[in-house]
């Protein structure tokens, strides 16, 4: 599990590790990470609505599954790539709600130093390389960290995680073929949300099965719903293995739903009447915790207790990281340049 | 007079284009239906319908290069990159494609393009999302850059834009888009390219500004203490008003150019280099550049306020330039 | 006929449009231009083997019938993009060998006044764009090209020609996504000749069949012996038809081959032995002469004396060519901007 | 010791450390069978296995991205964009991603990328084959940036790039590839960043120099009439060596820098903006670039020669500077 990117440990990234490990292994974690993720974005957006928060973000309602099905599927010391919409699936992989509200509200304790902000998380101890803003870019940087796993002949893995917009975009078209032609172990994770901003995918993509673009690369698909976790749990973790035995790529369709707007201040006033209202009746957090009662992991008790424990872990880290320090100016200059500034 | 937000001032420019010529077009990511992620072309599908108004796939290559094509055969494409950055995925086509268009057809075709992208600091949008970036684009031949300082020059300079034979790039700060102006739109506001504005007038120094160091300029001078300052809002930076400086710095002897960018490889660094090589004997001290450290632009609204030349600042540096003669240092040598 | 793209028509461009519209209607002409071609390419190639031209250049022996079929099939108002591989598709378009010539021999009468060189190309006159020797950029051109049409609502089409290796470029990508989701009335020609400058394409391209990608943005494909004109030819009108019917883009796979290597420096040793003969067996030029006296259009003199014909005025032209006038210091200055420099 | 060509000294060095360290990989379009288009990897494939060294598709975002994601998990990537303009198409994952990526990850992530580009004219490859574009990089934090002049220096800044912690773009006149220089590789032969190098002595004048013009101010010096001048190879551009520039101009009291640019935003700028602004004092008449005009780079030996700055221009154009300290107009000036 250790891994060339990790430099020293620090407390917190630790503890981004059993985090991981813990959701890896206890269902019961599992369904609380998928809490802790809705909760979380429905607070950083009060957060942004009270004006404590500049610039903008992404958040990820609706989609806690996928996240939360490829953090259980993979390991510490595989590599993840994903986006701006990246709070679900750094707290999914390990992240702590410190870390991320840090980042986020601009604190020295965020993941990557308060400097970065909701678009930018980043923590290698869990394999999460820096999320991009630029839509696409992280397509062949997944590609690439597999083929180190690949030349340095470890059986790391990479995933590769994108929204269907992301489709239309010459890096992911280039990704794809590359990681094609070179067997590359890495799994394209496409979280199809049905938008792309405030376009619909109709009006942008002229195929309504995104896993006939894979074809095009001789790349195995599969389609899977993306508001059931375990679902999406085991397609990554058949994919997982394709790619660790050296069989190359993968490239998964999850059809999933965003509750809320494209970013801080999208009402979503475009989505047809009632859409949203029958993607709320699939609910992926309601649907794994009915799941859990039904084949006797938890009660009703203690689904409410889960919610209630992360309500209030919640409140506590908020109150933790708005009493940390901010960024400094000096914070500005000394990252810049590896080789020192 | 109509008081216009920036963002308002740039759809009524295409909106009247739009009207005046048939062949323009717009397109661009959610610029359509949701009229544009910061409002810039609102009304347009509805007044002119979807074969002229356009929402586009993430495909910035894709809509750039249909741009260009567009624009050779005969339409006068206005396209949006909502944020400077992205042209990063695409720039072939804006330098190396339109740009050529016209030379590398003999001379034969046009390439009437014009290419808006919001850009700059101020929103707390993160170091992808944030910068200025004129030197992509500042020395490639056959292209125009113009850069916004506030409704009134979106205006004017959009129009000219969209008019203007060649490809053209207008800038707009993103941090202006809100902000009111009082003008009087119609064909007398349209601004010619290549030609800045003096906005105030002094003896002192000059100060070369360009979208939104404009009004940080403006505001430095009128917290100047023992001085005066010709205030120069460039507003096109291929081409330059290389009068307007040399004019200028001839009077006052001193020029200061405020920049928003990094300070390497800004634009500040050709109108000096232009100046101190040129118009040598017209000084009577130093060049000088007031820029942003070479960083990343910050998170965060203060310390983004901090990376950004603030007007106590740029007036700071210009009294102790005048008082001695000597270039102070940038504020981050002291820091770090 | 008449297009917006067109200024003053010099005597040159008028003789582009008649040598253009002489294809369309006299099939012994359409075999006189590939033998125009074959010649022209064999000549360019001495030239620069004896040091008359500097840089490079990219000949087309062999893939004639691709050039020809498209123009044959289409009309001079409507617009080609195609690459920097381009000698053969101008002349079969109509550019004048003088113009051709004149332009890789940096002369002012050269087609774009003799200071780009072999790479680039243009005619407006019969619809050649600048020919760009950036790999993939004239996709999306091509597609804004059929915009034009489109908006303003003429029956005029575009054509854009590029190689099997420019399909993993993505440029490739979004310029057929955006041409499918528009409906644009544009046909993508793939000129697939086994080799992206020294890598046959199974070493870049994990696909065989590039129609497969054409699925991926639902535009129709269909596959061609691009060694056979008449049969490029058919391809092309249907899809014309198509194009200004409304019916949308296009994808045509035109199998070829490239005699000569990549460009003026390539020995082409990276070929298996053999390949090059047995697609030798297949030449176009030869071909098309067989059918012409097989269909009684020509006789085995007839034949002969066109290549006899072709070779003479191509001297001739040289010579002309290189007793006019180089491009001046001026030149330079010129053109760079439409609105004056 | 061995007279190398530049192309063999590049393959050399990427040789060397690949032997060095065995997470050094290199891909790009035609590097590993081929050889590289222009012989840069001759033997790399052969000595190294098709897992080190790659053919890619024509896919420059996606190889570039590629080696962005291979550098941050471990691996220290060499790849080649053929010629530097075909980087328009995937500059985002150079300053955009690769750049940031430090800075993205708190300071726990390098990105070891190294990034050879073919730049510049004299070989009739035409307008979109010519450029040297350092406009496109410069000022980028996070980056660094370097040209080589001639076989040595390749040799000493490739292998210093592949060493670096950061991401590094270095370009390679292609020009230049076919010259043999003598010089003795090993450890001694590795360049550091930021360091120039004097290359001639002189009294009268600073010449700063990059790339191709490196020769070419050598050769003007040696012709030079009546004045002595120091030449300086500038070598790296981010950094830059401001030490070596300032002393020398303390002494001689003039700059003149020759680049292969256009006029407008070329690097020229940056080093006249800082010396006309912190060296002041020092100067003894004005700053002075020469360089390319504001054109496309033309087809055609002739024209291409006259394009470039030749020796016995600038020679003449420092003459001139130096007997009446006003700097003279560019020879274009004089023709249109
Ligand atoms: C190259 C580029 N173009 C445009 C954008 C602006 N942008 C940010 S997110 C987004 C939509 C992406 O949609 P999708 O891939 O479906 O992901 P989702 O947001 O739905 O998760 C766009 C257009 C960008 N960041 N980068
Ligand atoms: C963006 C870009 N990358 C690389 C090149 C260099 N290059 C020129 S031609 C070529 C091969 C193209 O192959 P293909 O598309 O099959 O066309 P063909 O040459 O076979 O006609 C390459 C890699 C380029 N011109 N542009
Ligand atoms: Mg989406
Ligand atoms: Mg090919």
């Amino acid at each position: 599990m250790s891994s060339p990117v990790l430099p020293e440990e620090t407390e917190v990234q630790l503890d981004a590790v059993s985090r991981r490990l813990a959701l890896t292994n206890d269902v019961a974690v599992r369904f609380a990470r998928m809490v802790e993720i809705r909760l979380l974005e429905d607070r950083v957006i009060d957060l942004f609505g009270e004006g404590l928060i500049p610039g903008t973000t992404h958040t990820c309602q609706g989609q806690e599954a996928v996240a939360v099905g490829i953090a259980g599927a993979t390991r510490p010391d595989d590599v993840v790539v994903c986006t701006y919409r990246g709070h679900g699936m750094a707290l999914a992989l390990g992240v702590t709600p410190d870390a991320l509200l840090g980042e986020i509200l601009g604190r020295q304790i965020g993941c990557m130093g308060g400097i970065g902000g909701s678009m930018h998380l980043s923590d290698s101890s869990v394999g999460l390389l820096p999320t991009m803003a630029i839509v696409g870019a992280g397509i062949p940087i997944a590609a690439g960290s597999a083929l180190t796993a690949q030349v340095l002949g470890s059986d790391r893995i990479s995933v590769s995680v994108f929204g269907d917009g992301s489709t239309n975009i010459g890096g992911f078209h280039e990704g794809l073929n590359l990681a094609a032609i070179w067997r590359l172990p890495v799994i394209f994770v496409c979280e199809n949300n049905l938008y792309g901003e405030y376009s619909r995918i109709d009006r942008t993509t002229p195929i309504e099965d995104l896993a006939l673009r894979a074809a095009g690369y001789a790349i195995p698909s599969e389609t899977v719903d993306g508001q059931d976790v375990d679902a999406v749990l085991s397609v990554i973790e058949r994919a997982a293995a394709r790619a660790r035995e050296g069989e190359g790529p993968t490239f998964i369709e999850a059809k999933t739903y965003r509750y809320a707007g494209h970013s801080r201040s999208d009402k979503a006033a475009y989505r047809p009447a009632g859409e949203l209202d029958s993607w709320l009746e699939r609910d992926p957090v309601r649907l794994y915790g009915e799941k859990l009662i039904a084949n006797g992991t938890l009660d009703e008790e203690g689904i409410e207790r889960i919610w209630a424990e992360q309500r209030d872990a919640l409140e506590a880290t908020l109150e933790r990281v708005l009493a940390s320090p901010r960024a400094s100016t000096a914070d500005m200059f000394t990252r810049v340049q590896a080789s020192g500034s | 007079m109509p008081k216009l937000r920036m963002n308002q001032a740039i759809a009524l420019a295409i909106r009247e284009e739009m009207e005046r010529d048939p062949t323009v077009v717009t397109f661009g990511e959610d610029i359509a239906e949701a009229e544009g992620p910061f409002k810039t072309s609102e009304g347009l599908l509805e007044r002119f319908g979807p074969l002229r108004v356009r929402d586009t796939p993430i495909s910035e290559t894709g809509f750039l290069g249909a741009a260009v094509g567009a624009a050779v055969t005969g339409l006068r494409p206005v396209v949006e990159i909502m944020f400077v950055e992205f042209l990063g995925v695409a720039l072939d086509q804006v330098v190396t494609e339109a740009a050529m268009m016209h030379y590398l057809s003999g001379g034969r075709l046009n390439a009437p393009l014009t290419v808006r992208a919001s850009c700059g600091s101020g929103l707390g949008f993160g170091c992808q999302h944030s910068q200025t970036l004129e030197r992509w684009l500042l020395g490639t031949p056959g292209l125009k850059l113009a850069v916004a300082s506030g409704a009134r020059s979106a205006y004017g300079l959009t129009k000219a834009a969209i008019r203007d034979p060649d490809p053209v790039v207008v800038l707009e700060p993103r941090a202006l888009y809100g902000r009111r102006e009082d003008f009087e739109p119609g064909e007398d506001a349209v601004l010619p390219f290549g030609v800045g504005e003096l906005l105030a007038n002094g003896d002192d120094v000059t100060i070369v500004a360009l979208g939104q160091t404009v009004g940080i300029a403006l505001n430095a001078v009128s917290e100047a203490n023992g001085w005066s300052a010709d205030v120069i809002d460039l507003r096109t930076l291929m081409p330059w008003d290389r009068g307007i400086v040399e004019r200028s710095v001839a009077r006052t002897g001193r020029l200061v150019t405020v920049e928003e960018n990094q300070l390497t490889g800004g634009w500040g660094g050709e109108i000096v280099s232009h100046v101190a090589s040129r118009c040598y004997s017209d000084l009577r001290g130093p060049v000088m550049r007031i820029t942003a450290p070479d960083v990343h632009v910050p998170y965060g609204s203060e310390l983004e306020a901090e990376y950004l030349p603030s007007s106590p600042y740029v007036a700071k540096q210009i009294s102790e330039l005048i008082s001695t003669d000597k270039v102070p240092g940038h504020w981050w040598e002291d820091t770090r």
